[in-house]
């Protein structure tokens, strides 16, 4: 069974993907927020640019940051983007 | 002790006196009040910029600084504790930022107007486009801020003595 | 690196935002900006006060303070400092001094308005007097207040890193 | 050969002799602010209050802060005051 996940890109993640937010159904072998990333970056060239070095982008699922590990399980809304930088 | 906390981001402009004032007005147990201000500055390391853009995730941003905010209340007696925060397109010489705080002491309030200006400068969940010359690019997470809030992490010797 | 600096003894209220917005207007070097006020408590040490009351030496007290306000451009870069402290009698919830540092950093702007502020708190040319319920007495010099200025004498660590 | 010195008091030194400053002829053996503080004790039942104590008593030449035992040649403004207590 597949899973409606929310989508939210910010930054240069945003800008490789070309949209701001997507909502995807995500195949029921999919489990964790690094398995969600290999995925994406399957789904065409912007997404492979996006996720071509999944170690430098951060994950939170509803507001929260989680690790690659982590379930989605879920997951409202699951967002995506590179490593904060301050103000 | 109860402290007052208000933090904001905003597209629009702040007025960082009548932040203090808001706070202080019609009570006489603060002494000491604190204010950092961040200004976009019209270079990086001496490259000339036009602007700044920053990016951030509404609701997670707000709740990120937020927490912030009440780990300096726990660590410091404040009587109150503003941070306002921009986003979008910032140009040199306008303000980016804020940090009021307030004491009845002054150890208090300038140890944790330090505190959170170390976090949001370093921490803070935006993401900073600038725009140069030849373009616009994305910062990166610079090693040396993430030092300077590392201080907090451990040290005793900036809590307040008061 | 030349600093503006500008030092005020007065008896008037002072507006803490014109001063510092005095120094920034028209620049995009300036990146931090602190300002520190400093107010009349209801209290001290509990006991209700009804006034404060401040005594300078006009001459030698704006030369000491600008002495202090050149040794800190001496040791951070700064693009800006003025110190106004008041005179005269000063009620509970009134302002008595303020520091406005400007700096590229924050570091340095911090460093030198908490350097400043020990200095003005601790040895500044003033002799208080407070008035109690039961009548009004001189204020002497304090040992911790000391010890906070003395911080600046030896150690390395509280310069500007930037 | 006297010298005419203006004096200058602050604070509880000004409030015990009961003026703010006063123009004095002080004697031609009086060379020090110590021995200034001294004389000036000697005039007086508010003098002899006000230094009472000269350890607690701080003194400025024309403006600048002196120990007990500078000299006083040459002194256009002498001043006594307690310690300073900050603002």
């Amino acid at each position: 069974m597949s899973q409606h996940i929310k989508l939210r890109y910010f930054a240069w993640v945003r800008e490789r993907i070309g949209k701001p937010d997507e909502d995807v159904e995500v195949p029921a072998d999919v489990t964790t927020v690094g398995e969600l990333m290999t995925w994406l970056a399957s789904r065409g060239e912007e997404y492979a640019h996006a996720f071509e070095n999944p170690k430098v982008i951060r994950a939170a699922i509803d507001r929260t940051h989680v690790k690659p590990q982590t379930t989605i399980a879920g997951a409202g809304e699951i967002a995506f983007f590179p490593p904060m930088t301050g103000g | 002790m109860s402290t007052i906390t208000n933090v904001r981001i905003q597209n629009e402009p702040f007025d960082t006196a009548a932040e203090a004032a808001a706070i202080t007005r019609g009570r006489t147990d603060a002494g000491a009040v604190v204010t950092f201000t961040g200004i976009c500055r019209g270079d990086e390391n001496g490259v000339p910029i036009a602007s700044l853009t920053l990016e951030h995730y509404p609701g997670m941003a707000e709740a990120e600084i937020e927490r912030h905010v009440a780990e300096a209340a726990e660590r410091w007696p404040l009587i109150g504790v503003t941070v306002i925060h921009r986003f979008g397109r910032i140009l040199p010489g306008d303000d980016i930022m804020m940090v009021v705080t307030v004491s009845s002491h002054r150890a208090a309030a300038f140890e944790a107007a330090d505190f959170l200006m170390d976090y949001l400068k370093t921490r803070a969940p935006f993401w900073k486009q600038v725009e140069k010359t030849d373009g616009k690019i994305w910062v990166e997470a610079k090693a040396t801020d993430d030092q300077a809030a590392g201080r907090w992490a451990t040290s005793g010797k900036h809590q307040a003595a008061e």
